[in-house]
This record gives structure tokens, C-alpha cells and sequence, in this order.
């Protein structure tokens, strides 16, 4: 069992789990994980879900980095805006879309990478669910790398190196990333 | 009407993954939204769309010489300096918007394996409040070069779209906006550019310094009168982005020197007497490439040259050089009254400019770029102000297109 | 073998059109030497190729993050600083070299029309000589992720070719070098990336802190193997750039914090007990996740690490800061005896670069790059002395390639 | 008739003139130029061949524009270098080419724009075919722009403005231009 397992695992955790059991049906995610496969394993598209959310686990109600004690609520056009906390990229708030909203011409993906990122203003964390907008090549406005709790593509659900354009339904070429809440992170 | 969405290869499992993901995804913002724990925003993504275009929406044309396979246009809300959005124009591209602005049209060049492999000339229609894609038609051809406005034109009623190919004999594709189709290719041999006049006719500068005009008849059918030659093109060139008005067919040809011919296209192109922008201006008259090293005041860049319609004003950047000098930027716009032929104003600009555009209305903005940075340059049109810049917006920013220019 | 040429909408008459103008093109030469006037030079186009490559001619993958489309891969003469060529290298690019460099690999993506139309991912074949393209074959999918060298791999004989895909399951394609075919697509399920050993293994890394290795059996069937967890990616991930040798499945695991696995790769994978890179320099060990905020020397940047074979040498960018840094490119390079675990040298970097790269040689050079201005700097391996300065060599350089680094 | 076309004409005006007569056979040159098409006129091919060579017809002895006056013999590096009078884009010999010779990788056109540079070393001017490397995109090493004989595309042997990769056997995509020496201009 991996260290991390053993901790109490967050909202999301529980959430995604729960997600994934009514897909996997009696497939548990540890089975999905652990399975190994031959040429024709069936099961690769669990891997777009959180394979291990002990970064949430370890969320704490105050800042849990050195990017979060600097991180400001006031400009969602800065790097150092709270939500950024892991995003790696555009701005989609420079491109013309907004913190979760797309700039027209682009589509966003159903999938994405997620991050935990702490509020300053209400002393909160968050999961933030970092969804590329695509189908035009990137936009280069304003151009962020924020690393908080990002781990190499062998976690994709915490990698940001990933183009997250699966299922838009565009090509998948990356024009900028958002960063929508999706629940609280503790 | 051609219009490829993108495969993938593993098609039917890839539509089940995606049906899957998408299913995911909602699942999850529900399953948040009802928990017990206070939430206080739950976001769910969503694609920005645009309000009507003002007179300073505009469209700014990235042809990065850099990296050409991947230019652009760019959306932009002048009075806010921010981007608005983008779509893709790839090499060499270029861009018109039609006249009631809710649409506009990329003509690119792409091939199929990147560098290699099947070209397409493209001619791609979008809607302006969403930017997405309404048609994406393959084109016979169209001419490779470092774009020019007039390379691509529209009628004024917005029912023609014209390509300008070299392939390499020179042409015009006309292409009916109603059915994406190219209805033919009119040859203009010696000739080059599209000079749109009225809904149906266009006219091409030729090698031998004439005008041809092209009228497209009730039946269809193309015919083409030349004027007589009225430049020398190895002595005194005539810029090809010399700005012209679709509408009543009114063209400034400005020649390298500096020679203003006031030109009414159609069957029977009239072309006026040449006056100076020089002399307009209280100097002498620039001398020709029979004295390549006289340094004077020149127009030049690459769109060196913007009109205000109702104020009857050609904005052009001006240089100081010698003859061979005519694509240096402007380091100051000279505005002139086309009507007595007198520079009215004279703008120092930030920086040197090889563009300069202005858009239609009572409070005019001027837009300049810095080639070095890829600054994009918001000025007041009437006093030179800088109202916002934006800060490395693209690689190569080449000419403006804003609404009602046509 | 699928190999697309440019073709031209007008096929026959444009072959026509270029036979007569190459036919002009050969006339006019003629003509000119056959001419009465003294002429000093007449010349014909032709098109360099290249020497047999030394151990200092290496491919410098440039993937353009402002325009992606166009990555391209350099092959640059480091003893000279000159640029020798380059290649298109498509969003999110991968390149590996044969074994006796006489030919290299890119792995790209394109679409049909640019950024829309049938994706279409690459395995594109050079000869290094001539930079000429030899094959070019669709594969099923490839991953598009900002580029690691471990994205694509090739076996120590240079018979397969490994190409990472996610699409969006994690699996590895076996290319055929020989017949240029997809042989078969292993899934590794939870799983990523390719550290090949031998002629016919290759192993992942994976979710659950293991390693998956694979084996490809006499008969074309895979097996795969998984060693025990070893790591813990939550709090200490290990870097995906780390090096390793394909020749003897040797492979130096880094993880966030600096540790070093020794592991010699295969079937049965030998995992070393990891030592400390802080450690062998004389400095207590940097601490995980548990504590974000301690600052210290730590490994970090994009293609953090290099390996010289032959001197039992392990470069690694090292840089001051918290936990989370691991992306900050480095401002040092400290070299290790992967023998000894100590470091043995430290080489401060004209700027912070996020890639490093060595050459095989006696004679070592280094490479690193200046992520601001695309500059790429030459340096003697040994000493840390800059040897040349390429100024803008390109947009996005992100890692190199040197012949005998398998 | 055109002014310019009093003028003598150069060595290869003449010498592209009866290349041009041996292509057209009986169609002169004039009437080419002058011919108007309707939809299916079939000669525009010939519009790839000079138009007019009056650049060339002025050609003297001596440096002809400020370019000339400041040109150099020595370094193809450089922009100033005599040949590049009128080049516009990336210095093949920058880009693992020569003057006159293509990166690896990519492909000459046989086609080519027409300039007229004047040697500082022996005081001749000298007709250059600018020739486009094409294949790859652009090279970005040395980039250069300059404009001595520059016309616009309505004169396309004098035109820097286009992709001259016609018939390279590559697609039409620009990675550098050389600047080959293809006879005396005077």
C-alpha cells in the first residue's frame, strides 16, 4: 500500500471515488491501478481521474506553500492570483475568456488537472479544476508556471505539463487554461 | 462546402471516452453542489461570447514571420486594450470582414502533414460574436506573400469574396459568399492585387503601369478593360497597400516618391492628376530612383497608409531616407484632407512603424505597431496620444482591419 | 510506408509549369557562360550536406510554446556554434537518434488544416546527412504533453522505435525501424513513459510509485513485470528527465527532493538504495513535501539532468528553493561520480537555464539555455567556460540530443 | 510603351528575352505583357520571367543606391554583404547553406526574384537571383531586409515580398533565400 493511501482522504477524494466506482462498476480503483496489463488491457481511461488526491489530504486551512502566503484575491490577471496556484500556461483571463470561461473560437475540456489552492480572503483552500481552452494555438498574453503540489504525468490528474484537450471536440491544440472551483479542498 | 471536424483515429472509442469524460465532469460539479460543506462557488466552464462589434473592434492580422505556419488574427477591443480572442491564419494569411462586421473571412495556406503533404488554400468564414467557424473552403490556389490587405477583398455588398492567387500566373478567384463557392478564376496576366469596386467589379495594378478593371456581368461572365499607363513602376512604384473604398470605388495610389493619384475605379478607371505629398506638406516634390540618394521625407512601411472615410483623411507613415527606402517604417503619420490636398496634421509616433490603420468613426483611434516587440499601439487619431499599448500582442503585426473601412 | 509529396490542385499543368521553369532556369545559366563579357562567377543552387557527425554536431528540440505548430529540431556544430540545418519538429515534438547517428526519429502532431482537420501524429524518419525525410508514418496516436526526452525512445540497436501515447490511456507503440510499421501498442496502465533498455525492453513509471517493466519476447509478445513502490510521487516525485542508458538498462532515478536511484532496469529491475545529491555535496538532505517551505539547493528545470557515460558523471541543474520549485530552472550545475555519490564539481551558469545536456567525449561540452531569449550556450563540460553564445537559436529550447548518449 | 522600355536593354534582358522567345514561339514577349485574359487565358506562366529588367538597364559601374556606397565584400553574415542588396528574410548561410547553396533539408527554386548589387572589390554590379530554401519554415538566424530595385508584386522578377518556392519539389514554405551570381549586370 502506498504511504499516502493511509491518510484520510478529502472531499474530492471521497467524490472521485465514488464517480469512478459507478463507472467501474465492481472494479475498484485500487484494482484499476495496480492491474497490469498485456497489449490489450481495456481499463487506460481511468487514469484521466484522480489516481491519489493525498496533495488535498494534506490541505491544511492555511497557506501550504510559499506561493499561497504570497497569493492576492484581487487579480485574476497576475500569476500570483490564488487559483494559479499550479497553472502552467495562459491566462485564459488575458485571452478573452475569464477564470472559467473560455475566449470565444476555443472549446474547453471536459478534463482537466486539479489543483488545491488556498484563498486568502476567506482562509480557505480549493480544488481547482485547471481546464484548457482549445482549438487555436496558444495565445500568449499573460504566460504563468505555478508548481504547487504538481506532480510528472505518471499522475496526470496533478500533472500540468499534459495538453488537457481531450473531448472538446476541437482539435487539441492548447490556447490558454482556466481555473474553475470545483469544491472546497478542507 | 468542405468542413473537416477532427478525427481521431480510434474513432468509436474515442467518441465513448469522450461521452464518458463529459459524463464525468457533470457528475462531479453535481456530487460537489450537493454536499454539505459550505461552497461558495461551484464553476462550471463555459465559452465567452462577444457583443456587437463597436467601431473599435478591430481585427489585428499576425503574420509571425518567425514561425508562418502559425499566424493569426487577433480580436481586439481598442477602447479597453485587451484581446478579445483570436482565430488561426496560417501563412501568409489574410483577412477581410464584411460590411455589417458580424462576419469575416481568413484567407490561409496550410499543409496537411505541417511542412509536408497536401496543401490547402483555405478560405475560412467566421462569425464574429462567437469566432467560431461557419465555412472552410478549399481553394483552387492563392498567391504566397508576405501579405498585403489586397491580397483578399470583398464586395460592398459582401456577396463576393476575392482571393488574389500566383500560381504562378496571376488571377482572381471570385467566391460566392452565399454558396462558399469559387464561381471561376479570372486571369489578370501583368497584373497583381484586388481593388474592389461596387458588388461586382475589381481592378489589378499591372507591370506595364496600367490599371486593369474587372466587371463581372449579370450573366457572370468577367470582362476587363486596362486603363492607359499612368506610373512607371521601376521609377516610381505605386505602394500596393494604397488604401481604396469599395464602395464608391475611390482609390489614393501613393507611389513611392510620394505622387497621390486620386483614382475612381471601374470599367472606365479614372485616374486624376498626381498631386505631392511633399508638396502638400510646404516641401519639395521627392526626386525618383534617377537620384537613389536624395534623402527627404518618404512615405513607407508595409500598410503605410490609412484613410478616415467621412473625414476625407489618408494617414501615411512617413521616413526620412533615400529612394530605395519606401519599406522603412514611419517615425510620424502625416494626415492629409483628400480634398485640398494639404497635410492637415502631423503625428510623432512612439515608435517607428512599419503599420498604421484608423478606424471609421467621429473619434477615431490610430493603431501602430513596434516590429522589434510586437507592441500593439492605441493612439487618438487626432493628436498622436497614446490611449493604451499592448505589450508584445503578436510576432508581426501587419495591418489592421476594422469595421466600416470598406 | 505512407510518404506524401506536396501536390498542387493543378497537378498536370503545374508539373508542366515546372519542368518548363526549371528548363528556363538551366538556360539562363547556359546562356549567361556562354556570353562574350567577362563574368567572374556563374552560379548553380545547389544544397549542402553534412559530414559524418562527430560526437559535437547534436539536435537541439526547440517545441515553440507561442507557436507550437511550429517546433522544429536543430542540428548545430558545437565546436563552431553554427546551425547545420533544421527539421520541423510539430506540437509537442520528440526526436531520438539512431545509435550510429546516422539517422534520427521525430515523433510530431499536425492537423490537415492547421489547427483543425484530421490530426495526424508522426513518426517521421532524417537521414543525418542530408536531412532528407525517409519515412514518415502515421502512427495510432501520440501524447501531447509539453516534451520529455523519455516521450520516445529507441533500443540500443536502433530496431524499435517507443513512442509514449495517452490518448487518453496510457501506452507505448512499437515501431518497427525496418519496415517503419506499428509492430503493436502495449498498454501500461497507470503508467508513463519510456526508459528503454536493451534491444526489446523498455520501463514506466507509474502512479503508484512502482516501476512496470516490459519485455518483448522472441515471438513479439510483450510481458510486463512490476517492481515493488519504491517512491512516493506524492511527496517526493521522481524527475520524469531523469537519465539512464539504454545499453546497459542503467537509469539514475532524481526525485523532487534529490535522492538518487540507482536502478539498473529489466525484467527482474534492480532498485539501488537512493543517495543523497545534498549529501554528496557535503550539505544535509532537502526535506519533502511535509515541509513546502524550506528553502535549499534543489534539483530543478525542464531536462534537469545529464549523463556522461564514459566518466561515470551526473550533471544536474540545481537551483535555491521551497518544495515546490522543482520546475525553477537552475542556476548551477553540479556534477556527481555516480560511483562515489559525491559531487565533484560546481559550475555556475552565465543565466538560470531549465536544460542540460553533455556530450559523450573525452572533450565534453555542456549545454544550457537562457528560457528568455531562446539563447543557447556552448560550455566546456569540465569547466563551466562559455565556448560559444547562439543568440536566439530558438523559441522554446528544451532539451538536446548527442550522439552515443544511448 | 513604357518609358522604361526605350531604354537598352542588359545582358539579361536579352538573354532572358530569347529564352523567353524560345518558350512563347511566336507570342513576343510584349504581347504576353499586354495580352487580357478573359476566365481561361492560358499564359500566365510567363509572368515568372522578367517583365522588365530597366533596373538593370540603369546599372552603372559604380555604387548606384546607399546600400552600394556601404556595402562590403567579406562577411556573408552580415546584411550588408554587397549580393544582399536586395534580399528580404533569413540568410541561407546562416542557416547551414551559402550564398547560393540550401540547408540540408530543404530545396532551391528554380525560380527566383532579380536584383542588380554592385561588388565593392572589383567596382561591377552583378544581376543576383535571389533563390528561396524551401521546405522547412523560417530559419530565423540572420534575418535581413533589404529593399535596392524592390518593386511591388505586379513586378514579380523585382518583388522581395514573395515565397518564391515554386517547383521546388517541397512544399512552398520558406526557411531561407541565397543570392546567387547569374551574370554582370553592366
Amino acid at each position: 500500500m502506498l504511504p499516502s493511501e493511509k491518510k484520510q482522504g478529502s472531499m474530492l477524494d471521497r467524490l472521485t471515488e465514488s464517480v469512478l466506482r459507478r463507472i467501474a462498476g465492481r472494479t475498484s480503483r485500487r484494482d484499476v491501478l495496480t492491474k497490469v496489463g498485456g497489449a490489450v488491457a481495456a481499463a487506460p481511461a481511468f487514469m484521466l481521474l484522480p489516481v491519489s488526491r493525498a496533495d488535498a489530504a494534506t490541505a491544511k486551512p492555511k497557506a501550504q506553500s510559499p506561493f499561497a502566503a504570497k497569493a492576492q484575491a484581487k487579480d485574476d490577471l497576475a500569476c500570483d492570483y490564488w487559483r494559479y496556484c499550479a497553472i502552467d500556461g495562459n491566462l485564459c483571463t488575458s485571452c478573452g475568456g475569464g477564470t472559467h470561461t473560455c475566449p470565444p473560437g476555443t472549446a474547453p475540456s471536459p478534463t482537466s488537472w486539479i489543483g488545491s489552492c488556498y484563498n486568502p480572503q476567506d482562509g480557505n483552500s480549493y480544488m481547482i479544476a485547471y481546464r484548457d481552452c482549445c482549438g487555436q494555438d496558444s495565445c500568449n498574453e499573460v504566460t504563468c508556471l505555478n508548481t504547487d503540489g504538481d506532480q510528472p504525468s505518471y499522475r496526470p490528474m496533478a500533472n500540468n505539463d499534459i495538453i488537457w484537450c481531450f473531448g472538446t471536440g476541437t482539435s487539441e491544440m492548447y490556447n490558454c487554461s482556466t481555473a474553475a472551483v470545483v469544491g472546497r479542498a478542507s | 462546402m468542405t468542413f473537416p471536424h477532427s478525427r481521431n483515429t480510434k474513432g468509436s472509442r474515442a467518441a465513448f471516452l469522450r461521452s464518458l469524460l463529459g459524463g464525468v465532469a457533470l457528475l462531479a460539479v453535481t456530487a460537489s453542489a450537493r454536499a454539505d460543506e459550505p461552497i461558495p462557488q461551484t464553476e462550471q466552464s463555459d465559452i465567452a461570447t462577444l457583443a456587437p462589434w463597436s467601431p473599435h473592434t478591430l481585427l489585428v492580422v499576425d503574420a509571425v514571420y518567425q514561425h508562418g505556419k502559425d499566424g493569426r488574427a487577433y480580436v481586439v477591443d481598442a477602447d479597453k486594450g485587451r484581446l478579445l480572442g483570436m482565430v488561426q491564419a496560417a501563412y501568409n494569411p489574410n483577412v477581410v470582414l464584411s460590411p455589417d462586421a458580424s462576419h469575416f473571412f481568413v484567407g490561409e495556406t496550410t499543409w496537411e502533414r505541417g511542412n509536408r503533404g497536401e496543401r490547402n488554400d483555405l478560405l475560412a468564414e467566421y462569425e464574429s460574436s462567437t469566432l467560431k467557424i461557419v465555412a472552410d473552403e478549399k481553394l483552387p490556389s492563392r498567391a504566397l506573400v508576405t501579405p498585403k490587405r489586397n491580397n483578399l477583398a470583398i464586395s460592398a455588398d459582401g456577396s463576393h469574396v476575392y482571393v488574389y492567387q500566383m500560381s504562378p500566373g496571376s488571377a482572381v478567384e471570385v467566391v460566392d459568399t452565399a454558396s462558399h463557392k469559387v464561381t471561376q478564376t479570372v486571369d489578370v496576366p501583368g497584373c497583381a492585387l484586388v481593388y474592389p469596386w461596387g458588388n461586382s467589379g475589381f481592378s489589378s495594378l499591372c507591370a506595364d503601369g496600367t490599371l486593369a478593371n474587372v466587371s463581372i456581368g449579370a450573366d457572370g461572365k468577367p470582362s476587363m478593360t486596362h486603363s492607359a499607363a499612368f506610373f512607371e513602376p521601376d521609377h516610381d512604384g505605386i505602394f500596393e497597400q494604397s488604401p481604396s473604398v469599395t464602395k464608391d470605388g475611390m482609390a489614393w495610389f501613393i507611389s513611392y516618391t510620394g505622387k497621390v493619384y486620386e483614382t475612381k475605379l471601374g470599367a472606365d478607371a479614372v485616374i486624376g492628376k498626381p498631386w505631392s505629398l511633399q508638396e502638400g506638406a510646404g516641401m519639395k516634390a521627392a526626386p525618383d530612383s534617377s537620384k537613389p540618394f536624395e534623402v527627404t521625407w518618404r512615405p513607407g512601411g508595409w500598410q503605410m497608409s490609412a484613410l478616415h472615410k467621412s473625414n476625407h483623411e489618408l494617414y501615411v507613415l512617413m521616413h526620412k531616407g533615400p529612394f530605395w527606402s519606401h519599406k522603412d517604417g514611419g517615425s510620424e503619420v502625416w494626415v492629409y484632407d483628400t480634398e485640398t490636398h494639404k497635410r492637415v496634421r502631423r503625428m510623432s509616433l512612439p515608435t517607428p512603424s512599419p503599420m498604421v490603420g484608423v478606424t471609421q468613426d467621429d473619434h477615431p483611434l490610430m493603431f501602430t505597431t513596434d516590429e522589434d516587440t510586437g507592441d500593439f499601439y492605441i493612439l487618438d487619431a487626432k493628436t498622436g496620444k497614446q490611449v493604451h499599448k499592448m505589450k508584445a500582442l503578436g510576432g508581426s503585426l501587419i495591418f489592421t482591419v476594422a469595421p466600416g473601412e470598406g
